[in-house]
């Protein structure tokens, strides 16, 4: 039982993935001497070698081409897009590619792929450095995209997308890095495609993944002051859904508020809104309804706040959610 | 590699055998093989032209979706592709049916492909030939990091033939403009990876002459990348093997990328979609003509004595019996069946898609279900 | 009054253009002599010269990219991608460069640039030539993203996406391309972004786009048969969203069904469905229900037929949402 | 333009001033500005030197998210911005400070993006200087796109300096690897486009060196792009003028491209978000510092007698003041108001973000009303 930062238990994770199979390589831009930007694989070139840490020249496109050879030759290849706006260089390589390489040989070639991005705002950076793309991958069939919350679920989460045949997209909420929590290393963890019900409460359920989950945790804590009882979802996996988790409370409770800071159109919550209007049409007793961000590029870091979704609006959302 | 750095401003071509079927002596590089393994790259090229031939008729046939003809480009291909070693690998665009016939690819994957059963099909890790790519350029990236993948297996450099290996990444003169093809060269630059960039300058991208890509020869890209970059005739198939078998070696060798461009011409049209009339002239074409691959083999072979009509007799009726066989598997291949669709996605397969095919198996279901309604009806 | 295909509208279209602005240049790979290879620029480099009708390297991003640049001295670029599948290229120049400049240059800058993409399945093509990929950019703020389904919106809406001072992703469903209709060229067209009521009915509301209005034509006047009135609205913009003219034919009928070709899982249907779902909650009959592509890269072509809704999958999900 | 070619394997470094501020003549370049001119160039450097040394304080004390230090490339930014004539356009990434001031962009501007207040919010087409781009490599591309812009608009080779324009496109060594920097090559090549492509190599990306990107020399990529590359002493200021004014004045003449390799290094962090020791050596900072770009043009004024003592303070005194000056500016920028963000997407804006915006607004009230109902009840 150790107490770890996020960025720490998922150096550890990677540490992991690297010991238990000597196929597993990572690369990305600044990985090795440096430790990543957000020195999530510090000191990993140092104990695995070049070979195996590898520093990558400045082209996403690149990087994950070349890690698709990688794997195509028997590697499992984990690259670090080092922040979320830079991975578009490399979105032909990942749709037309790595999502389809499985598909392309009717299941003879794997793709074992993962490739990991630092993702969403509230850190005051500049831009580019603070964009949720998770629903261009998650509309992507091929791909599976997941993302963590905390440190027990980064350690965890990571360790098991490295060990996936399947390529895993893997969003890591920046602003959590810092985060501490408890890592048990001999816990037995929960399957990567689960999500998991965070907080049990009986009036609107709150669906999140990544960064929002605290916040919904937090939104849920003042309502708790006022008498409201809120359950707290926490996605884990972005394609796939798991649904039955979500569908379960979605009958409980009658009212569900999606949570996440990409922009609302066609975001992760449009298509949470489909599938739980459909599966539970009689049990709703509001139109599922969504926080997000607004629907403008990411904007300059001294409104982030405003434009990120909070506490208050989370609860604003809930509100309108019971006025039905 | 004399004349292969490209730092030069003179064009220099390497070529071994004219286009009169005349051995040419070049400095820099030999073919090291003797006649009988010419007549081995004439038998390649005639088949894979024959192939060209049947599969363009079954495209105008209706049998096939499209092709992509390799008309002209034989000897670029057969060269290259003889010049590999069982333990190489080669990543292709769409059009290589050449080298997919020196690495054993049964042809009729490929016809699978254009007639939209599958995307290919074929074992590439057994064949050490990738999947075909159509997103131009991708390929070269894989190609490389193919390599890098050999080089971390350790097995390049050991000095042991039958272990080192090497990759060949294939593309067009058009597929130089692209982004990942140039990302490439970097990637495979930066790690001294163990491959050879075989470009088929054909002249043509579409509709687009080499001119709108590259106002200079394409080989000299290279040395802006740090490694050598030689043109050879690409329809002298010994000159490309000659060429292609010393890139190899300096790959397997550890001593890095090479960027060969092989000089050749697409004598048919881009795809059997398109229209060369639109954008070329005849005389052009006729021009290439008499620069034939396979001619100039054949006529080397006739004049050296090398072999006779009946040498080229049966081969011609082994790729005219080829193409009879063919043909007849193409039209008896089974056709795909949707719902195997929906097992390709994931090799391990999620609860949502498994749920969307077992729907679709039972709206499928309730067809047949009123197919046999009716058919009861009768 | 003449009777067009949707490929010569289209080419009608931009030689109305061409002729009425000289600051509009067209690039792209293969339209100038060729006329690309649907030939819808054909005759357009001739008439009009090669400075004006450009034939491009073959680089997505570079043509893009240099499109933005153009943009930025005063043209107004129509760049043509040759098919959907090669669109991703140059995703990172469309997602981060053209949706955002006029936002980072606080309005200073305006971004009139069309991209125009021939997109879906239904024409027994090779890989990467049936894609439906117009949600990611719909999802993008920034952009606005339409698609015609005639040869009259085809002429007209092309006009109108290269006049407009915003960036415009135009779809264009190449399925349709020889498909014939009356364009009268002195007619006064609807707007670019406005939804369109194209058959009225009272039972079930179709909403679809591109390809698939035909199909959802199809399968009214086979409902018609049965006795069922279906309404079909042509989304025409995809984004922004139409939504007044959706929302009025949902209140009408209280059941609708979403159609399009791109994957179901966060396609257009879902932010469709989560936005009638909010709108009309009280007036629902049934959840709005979804008819798409399956979640599977696209099909090879013997399969894709099974692969694409049709007349049948969509009165499938008609009979679904009467059973509600 | 001598040596600039990259056929040759020597690798040659314009000069015109030497570390130690000596005059070198070369064979193929001349500075022509008298020493007013300098000492123009040397007050550049010196208040560039000083914004930087500001927004780096400013930063530190939490009133920028961030900065990027251009620290040591002042020649390079200043000798090229020099270069440039009103109607020329530059395409900077995000540390071209020095250029921006050459532009006359109030450095104010700078600061505010940092500060996280815009995205930079300086009139572009009124300074012909764009918004910084972080993406890298993307402003390649549009620098060639407008450099295709002044050519349609037939101003390229008019023969009137008045008139004739040309780009600069700025990028770093890292953004050589990326795609979108080789695919502006090509375009601006096959276009012949009148663009300058100006390559700080300050020796680092982040923490890798130059050599994780290229093996060789930077300034030959260009040969195989078949346009000249010249590499230029980056904190020559003198040489980086004299090279960029002849390659600039090429392109507006309508010779095409040029890739001008300004030889230097990044003094500083790669931002103040960065740690270099963990990644280089002090040594390497030390060797380095004794080429100091201002120190040498300063040596130069002193050693010639052209500029004194009270020169150098006067300059001083005024980067000072220059520096209060902004910091105050700086602290009293009005905050940026979310509600305004909505109207920044499109030109034309849509029903559907206007009705965001209002839907927010009225959000935002619904507090400020709350708080009123709270002040009202005290
Ligand atoms: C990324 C991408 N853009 C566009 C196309 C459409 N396309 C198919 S082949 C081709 C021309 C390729 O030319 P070249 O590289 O010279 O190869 P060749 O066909 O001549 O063998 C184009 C533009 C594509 N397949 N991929
Ligand atoms: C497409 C992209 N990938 C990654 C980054 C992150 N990043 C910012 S600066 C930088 C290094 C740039 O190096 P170089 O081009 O040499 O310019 P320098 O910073 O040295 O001026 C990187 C990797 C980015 N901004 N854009
Ligand atoms: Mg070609
Ligand atoms: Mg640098």
């Amino acid at each position: 039982m150790t107490t770890l930062t996020m960025a720490k238990a998922l150096n550890a994770g990677l540490r992991r993935a690297l010991e238990a199979d000597p196929k597993v390589v990572l690369a990305g831009q600044d990985i090795g001497k440096l430790g990543g930007v957000f020195r999530v694989t510090e000191g990993l070139q140092k104990d695995f070698g070049e070979h195996r840490v590898i520093d990558s020249p400045l082209a996403e496109s690149g990087i994950i081409g070349t890690a698709v050879g990688m794997a195509l030759r028997g590697y499992r290849p984990v690259c670090e897009i080092q922040f979320d706006g830079f991975v578009y260089p490399a979105f032909d390589q990942i749709v037309n590619q790595v999502a389809k390489l499985h598909f392309r040989s009717r299941g003879r070639q794997t793709m074992p792929l993962v490739v990991r991005i630092p993702f969403g705002g509230g850190i005051g950076a500049v831009e580019h450095h603070s964009e949720s793309p998770e629903a261009y991958f998650s509309h992507t069939p091929g791909l599976k995209v997941v993302s963590c919350s905390n440190p027990v679920d980064a350690y965890w989460m990571l360790q098991q997308a490295v060990a996936s045949d399947d390529p895993v997209i893997f969003f890591e909420p920046k602003r959590r890095y810092h985060e501490r929590a408890e890592v048990d290393e001999s816990a037995t963890p929960m399957p990567l495609h689960a999500a998991r019900v965070v907080r049990p409460g009986t009036d609107v359920t709150l669906v999140a993944y990544g960064p929002m989950v605290k916040t919904c945790l937090d939104s849920a804590a003042a309502a708790a002051d006022e008498g409201r009882d809120l359950e707290v979802i926490d996605l884990r996996s972005l394609s796939p859904l798991d649904l039955s988790v979500i569908a379960e409370s979605a009958q409980k409770t009658g009212r569900v508020v999606t949570v996440h800071e990409a922009p609302v159109n066609l975001g992760l919550g449009a298509e949470l809104a489909a599938r739980i209007t459909e599966q539970c049409f009689y049990s709703l007793e509001a139109p599922v309804l969504r926080v997000g961000g607004f629907d403008l590029p990411y904007p300059p870091s001294r409104v982030e706040e405003e434009y990120l979704p909070d506490l208050d609006r989370v609860l604003d959302m809930v509100d309108r959610s019971l006025a039905y | 590699m004399s004349g292969g750095s490209g730092t030069g401003t003179e064009i220099e071509l390497v070529q071994l055998l004219s286009p009169e079927g005349e051995r040419v002596d070049h400095q820099g590089y030999s073919f090291s093989g003797d006649d009988e393994t010419v007549k081995g790259y004439y038998r390649d090229m005639v088949l894979t032209r024959r192939l060209d031939t049947e599969a363009t008729a079954l495209q105008r046939q209706g049998e096939l979706g499209l092709w992509a003809s390799s008309l002209g480009q034989e000897a670029a291909q057969v060269g290259s592709g003889r010049a590999m070693l069982a333990q190489d690998y080669a990543f292709p665009t769409y059009r290589e049916h050449g080298v997919a016939w020196c690495r054993g690819v049964d042809p009729l994957h490929l016809l699978s492909l254009f007639r939209g059963i599958d995307m290919g099909g074929w074992d590439s890790a057994a064949v050490g030939f990738a999947l075909y790519t159509i997103v131009i350029g991708a390929q070269t990236l894989h190609a490389t990091g193919y390599a890098m993948g050999i080089e971390r297996d350790g097995l390049v450099g050991t000095g042991d033939p039958a272990r080192d290996a090497a990759v060949i990444g294939y593309f067009g003169d058009g597929a130089t403009s692209q982004g990942d093809v140039n990302e490439a060269f970097i990637f495979a630059s930066s790690y001294n990876a163990p491959i050879v960039f075989f470009c088929q300058n054909n002249q043509w991208a579409i509709s687009e002459p080499i001119e709108r890509q590259s106002r200079i020869p394409l080989y000299r890209r290279a040395a802006g990348f740090g490694f050598p970059g030689v043109r050879v005739d690409g329809n002298d198939v010994l000159a490309v093997h000659a060429v292609t078998t010393e890139a190899l070696e300096r790959a397997r060798s550890g001593n890095g990328p090479t960027f060969i461009e092989a000089y050749t011409y697409r004598m048919g049209a881009h795809t059997t979609s398109d229209d060369p009339t639109k954008y070329r002239l005849a005389d052009d074409l006729e021009h290439w003509r008499l620069k034939d691959p396979v001619a100039r083999v054949r006529a080397y072979l006739n004049r050296t004595g090398a072999a006779d009509d009946s040498f080229f007799d049966a081969i011609q009726a082994e790729a005219d019996e080829f193409a009879v066989q063919l043909r007849a598997r193409c039209l008896g291949m089974p056709e795909p069946l949707m719902l195997d669709a929906f097992d390709w996605v994931y090799a391990e397969q999620t609860p949502y898609l498994a749920e969307q095919q077992a729907r679709y198996a039972e709206y499928k279901q309730s067809f047949a279900t009123e197919d046999e309604a009716v058919g009861a009806g009768h």
